[in-house]
């Protein structure tokens, strides 16, 4: 939306809807600046992949942005519908490759509702652990490159230093660190292997300090306050009317977890909180993930004291055809709602797959956070989003 | 520790560097009033002011000239660059750069020179070539006693001239106040 | 060559001073007027400078005067000019004849 | 012509001062060659400082421990290609980076390594030092604007916006530390002795009023000199484009800032002139507030004793360096691939062993040791600098602005005030 001013019906609304931000008039001359526009990105360094924003700058003020997203579409969707339910698993872990795992378990659920067939309580044990752990991970990397957008270094280092350890436990679980591909329709492929308790018990009892060191670096450093409080604000109305999910939209004060308010694996076996913010600014947004990271140590520390014993395959027919119908299955992502709409013809094939991705919904919001405010809030925002634009583009 | 006794910086090769400097700055002179670019025309006028900081300081004037790189070139430059960057020049440099009377602004240019030349052939010998030079060391400090001493007056109406510009330059510059 | 006295600097600063005016009197561009004036700002400082060799410091404590004079002339008059260039998208001084901004 | 050159050693001024162009003509070619090499130094240290930060090794593998980083950075700059857009104003674009090199290496005319270790004593010293070093922001600016591009455009007007504002509050900075010069009061470290009334703007002036009044003016009227070192110490950060402060070069928003559009040789010449001018502002820093080139304590802990103690530092830090390198070598892994590295190691140590052991030999100890202590302040500089870079966040650019204008420069306005309140009643 570059300019408001353009008598488009769709863009009107919009601006009708936005028109509390007081978008000041546009100003004539080079000397006010309408005229620097700037394409931040597809190559740019804090865009954190290949987006591409176009920024209208008043000197140093943003009037407005539009993104133009698409530059890694790979027709993930598309491709589903030529490929059977089983050949179409390893793709969604192309989607957002810092949470394979959760896109994974998105995917098999979705499927496993359409077959109506439900995977072994162990294995829904293994999912969940593997998934927090896969969420320690998303955090952990979207710390490290919001911090370095903001300009602090280190902890882009420490955080790599402590997501190692998760990779190494997925590894050594399932062969591959970043796309996984750790469940399959009906469970999970692999039991677990000798050992994996203990190493995961080792690595929750490793990771709090760390935890802690990421916060003294940071969470009360003044120029990260300044940087963060008060930036990107979007409020709890605007954050469910644009459809914002996962950590920006508790941030906003919605109390709102799909693992609480559709439990969903084993998730209803546990017992954890949701930190939610106040301000919905980007220091809240910091501060929730933070403390999900711990609760996510508390769910995987419960998880493995209760891991029941049994198979961790479900009876599942070679051959995957589930009956005609529709399905749509969504779980928490670490970045927000990742929903499966699955529609079947009774082939082998999906006639469609439709995916929500959470980073591709939450990045609608960039454009009403960063009205008026100067660009580097952009790169904060942007960061603050935790978007990959593998799951933005598909 | 042995007190160092700080004689008068002895200059050296005055003639040389009389007309290196002159030579600077008058080449400069003319680069700010040719150019087409503003920029290369401020560009210009910074090396010329150099120059010039440098003639002052073989007129046993370090403090001017300190204040010449600092104020002249570090900051009035700067502004003079800052706006160039702001205003967008590209226009004005595809038009025309001297006005239809330039002929006559010349002329009238060149016979206040000849008035000068004049001024300078007949006057000369109220100029004498050797002076004792003022002592340099405390160059600065005597400035300093005459600018709140002699000069006070002037010199409180000077901060509030500037105080007026900074207000004036606000007021002209600024979009909505 | 003689030993350089006080006229060879007079000399350098009438000279810079003519080029001043001439930039002055004949450019149409009003940042290179402005730096034009500062050209025959700094002739007078250089006289100033250059007196003061004989009659005593009075000179440069002139000269600094010039110095915050020139400042305050290049703020104000950087500020009429965009203020003017705002309106006008200009910077031609020949084009300046609104008795206003 | 022989008679000219030996007439200086025995002078105890300035070769400036002493009006000796070949002596000073020699100074210079010294100075700039060690700043060069402190920068090189810098450049490695920097790397490896900030690795160890970030639980990373840093540059291992050209040289032993990377010591040869820094050349071939060098060498791999200068044979790359020097793209200059084709849409710039290619004079503007050449030059930007050469007045920012010339204005941070002009500075290092007037710094005092030592009561005679100096190109020349101006009388204007620090005055001049503030100007010159104002100067590259004209480079910046040029660089921003000849590269006809937006990104470099907007770190321009950052950069020309920030350096301005910081000089102000430098300024008050500096001026109280000047007024200390002439005011003898009595500090909580010093004891009145006045000399003369006046005080002074000469590099070697300040540091010897440091040292007739008995104090480092940091301690000086405590906390105003406290005070007044700090906003120097922040506004200089600023002023030199460093992280926290570095929002004209800021990577993440700005891609590189005004140096965009540079690549090469020019790249190389904007980064050379930063470390240059980072050791410059330390070097004033030093100067103004930290004694200078005086050893600590040269008047508590006087005589000849300690005079002999505070002598063997020198050597004794480059032996403690060759320990270091001896003991990197034993670290080395004992396998055939790696002993070209361990030899260069071992080399490099023996060759500091030896710089050691020469500046343990009296001639050399009595003259090198106040560049050495000069050199050391500097040095703690340089560290904060690496330390800052791998702590903080960076500021925005509006909140810059109010911390420049806001806080520092009421503050330095208040310490300028009160320095000379306290200077008149003591």
């Amino acid at each position: 939306m570059v300019d408001p001013k353009t008598p488009d019906p769709k863009t009107a609304e919009a601006t009708k809807y936005l028109s509390h931000l007081e978008l000041g008039e546009p100003d004539k001359t080079f000397l006010d600046s309408n005229e620097l526009v700037i394409n931040m990105g597809p190559q740019h360094p804090a865009t954190h992949g290949v987006l591409r924003v176009i920024l209208k700058l008043d000197g140093e003020q943003v009037l407005g942005t539009e993104c133009v997203i698409g530059y890694l579409h790979r027709g993930v969707e598309k491709i589903a519908e030529n490929r059977t339910y089983t050949m179409f698993n390893p793709y969604v872990d192309r989607m957002d490759y810092v949470a394979a795992v959760s896109n994974g378990l998105g995917y098999c659920e979705a499927v496993e509702k359409l077959l109506n067939i439900e995977a072994p309580p162990r294995a829904k044990y293994i999912r969940v652990i593997l998934t927090e752990l896969n969420r320690l991970a998303s955090h952990q990397l979207w710390l490290g490159t919001h911090a370095l957008d903001i300009g602090a270094m280190t902890p882009l280092f420490y955080t790599f230093r402590d997501r190692e350890e998760i990779l190494k436990i997925f590894e050594k679980y399932c062969g591959a660190r970043l796309t996984t591909h750790a469940f399959r329709i009906g469970g999970c492929q692999y039991e677990t292997y000798e050992g994996f308790e203990r190493d995961v018990i080792k690595f929750l009892d490793f990771v709090p300090p760390k935890i802690d060191e990421y916060e003294e670096l940071l969470t009360t450093n003044r120029i990260w306050l300044e940087r963060t409080k008060n930036v990107g604000v979007i409020s709890r109305a605007d954050a469910i009317a644009l459809g914002v999910t996962g950590p920006v939209l508790r941030a906003s004060g919605v109390k709102w977890d799909l693992r609480k308010a559709q439990p969903y694996a084993a998730y209803s076996d546990f017992d954890f909180e949701i930190p939610i913010g106040t301000n919905g600014d980007t220091y809240d947004r910091y501060t929730v993930r933070m403390e999900e990271m711990r609760q996510s140590l508390r769910i995987i520390r419960q998880a493995v004291e209760k891991i029941p014993e049994g198979p961790i395959m479900a009876k599942v027919p070679k051959v995957i055809k589930p009956p005609v119908g529709e399905i749509y299955h969504s779980i928490e992502a670490p970045k927000g709602e990742l929903g499966y709409f699955i529609v079947s013809d009774g082939s082998t094939q999906p006639y469609r797959v439709r995916v929500r991705p959470p980073s591709f919904v939450n990045l609608q919001a960039l454009d009403i956070m960063v009205r008026g405010a100067l660009v580097a809030d952009v790169i904060a925002v942007i960061g603050t989003l935790d978007i990959v634009l593998g799951e933005v583009d598909r | 520790m042995q007190q160092i006794v700080q004689p008068g910086m002895q200059p050296v090769a005055t003639t040389f560097f009389f007309y290196l400097l002159s030579g600077l700055t008058l080449v400069s002179g003319v680069l700010v009033i040719t150019r087409k670019s503003p920029v290369h025309s401020a560009l210009a006028l910074i090396f010329g002011l150099l120059a010039q900081a440098g003639l002052y300081l073989m007129l046993y004037a370090p403090f001017v000239a300190g204040v010449q790189i600092i104020l002249y070139a570090g900051g009035i430059m700067v502004l003079f660059l800052f706006v160039i960057m702001l205003v967008n020049l590209e226009r004005s440099q595809k038009e025309e750069q001297f006005n239809r009377q330039w002929v006559v602004g010349f002329l009238a240019a060149i016979a206040l020179g000849a008035l000068f030349v004049v001024v300078y052939v007949k006057g000369k010998k109220l100029f004498p070539y050797h002076i004792a030079p003022p002592l340099e060391n405390n160059n600065t400090q005597q400035i300093g006693l005459m600018l709140y001493g002699q000069y006070m007056f002037a010199f409180e109406i000077a901060s509030l001239l500037l105080l007026v510009a900074i207000i004036g330059a606000v007021v002209m510059a600024k979009k909505r106040i | 060559m003689a030993p350089i006295g006080t006229l060879h600097y007079l000399v350098v600063a009438a000279a810079l001073f003519i080029l001043g005016v001439i930039g002055v009197l004949t450019r149409r561009n009003v940042v290179i007027i402005l730096m034009s004036i500062e050209l025959i700002l700094n002739a007078v400082n250089l006289n100033l400078v250059a007196f003061s060799r004989i009659w005593g410091l009075h000179g440069q404590v002139f000269a600094i005067f010039v110095i915050t004079d020139a400042a305050a002339e290049a703020a104000v008059g950087l500020g009429i000019l965009i203020a003017f260039f705002r309106n006008k998208e200009t910077v031609n001084v020949d084009e300046v004849d609104l008795l206003k901004w | 012509m022989l008679d000219y050159i030996t007439s200086y050693l025995s002078s105890n001024t300035t070769p400036g001062q002493a009006g000796n162009v070949f002596w000073a003509f020699v100074y210079i070619m010294i100075v700039f060659g060690g700043v060069s090499v402190a920068v090189m130094a810098m450049n490695w240290l920097e790397r490896k400082a900030l690795a160890h930060f970030q639980i990373r090794l840093g540059p291992m593998r050209v040289g032993p421990h990377g010591l040869l980083q820094p050349i071939a950075d060098a060498i791999k700059l200068m044979t790359k290609e020097d793209i200059i857009p084709s849409e710039a104003d290619k004079f503007v674009f050449w030059i930007a980076p050469l007045i920012i090199l010339c204005a941070s290496f002009a500075v290092y005319i007037v710094i005092p390594f030592g009561p005679t270790h100096a190109i020349t004593d101006l009388n204007i010293g620090i005055l001049f030092m503030l100007g010159v070093s104002s100067l590259s922001v004209l480079g910046v600016v040029m660089a921003g604007w000849a590269s006809n591009s937006h990104y470099p455009l907007i770190g321009a007007l950052r950069s020309s916006a920030q350096m301005v504002s910081y000089e102000v509050a430098m300024g008050m900075a500096v001026v109280s530390a000047v007024l200390m010069t002439s005011l003898h009061g009595l500090g909580p470290y010093g004891v009145s002795a006045a000399s003369s009334g006046t005080g002074t703007l000469s590099m070697i002036g300040i540091v010897q009023a440091q040292q007739e009044q008995h104090v480092w003016f940091l301690f000086k009227f405590f906390p105003l000199g406290f005070i007044a070192f700090g906003i120097f110490a922040i506004a200089m950060v600023a002023e030199t484009n460093r992280a926290p402060f570095d929002l004209p070069e800021a990577e993440s928003e700005l891609t590189a800032g005004f140096h965009t559009e540079y690549s090469g040789l020019r790249w190389s010449l904007f980064m050379l002139g930063e470390y240059a001018a980072m050791i410059a502002v330390s070097s004033i820093a030093v100067t103004l507030w930290l004694g200078g080139w005086y050893r600590p304590f040269p008047n508590a802990l006087a005589g000849e004793t300690w005079d002999l103690v505070f002598s063997l530092f020198p050597g004794l830090s480059f032996l403690g360096l060759a320990a270091i390198a001896f003991v990197g070598v034993r670290r080395m892994p004992k396998h055939p691939y790696f002993w070209v590295q361990t030899i260069g190691l071992a080399g490099f140590g023996a060759v500091l062993g030896l710089i050691g052991l020469i500046l343990f030999a009296p001639p050399v100890r009595d003259r090198i040791q106040d560049i050495f202590w000069f050199v050391a302040k500097v040095a703690g500089f340089m560290y904060l600098y690496i330390w800052y870079r791998a702590t903080f966040p960076r500021y925005r650019f509006d909140q810059l602005m109010k911390v420049g204008w806001k806080v520092l420069l009421p503050i330095g306005i208040g310490v300028l005030i009160l320095t000379a309140i306290l200077g008149v009643v003591l």
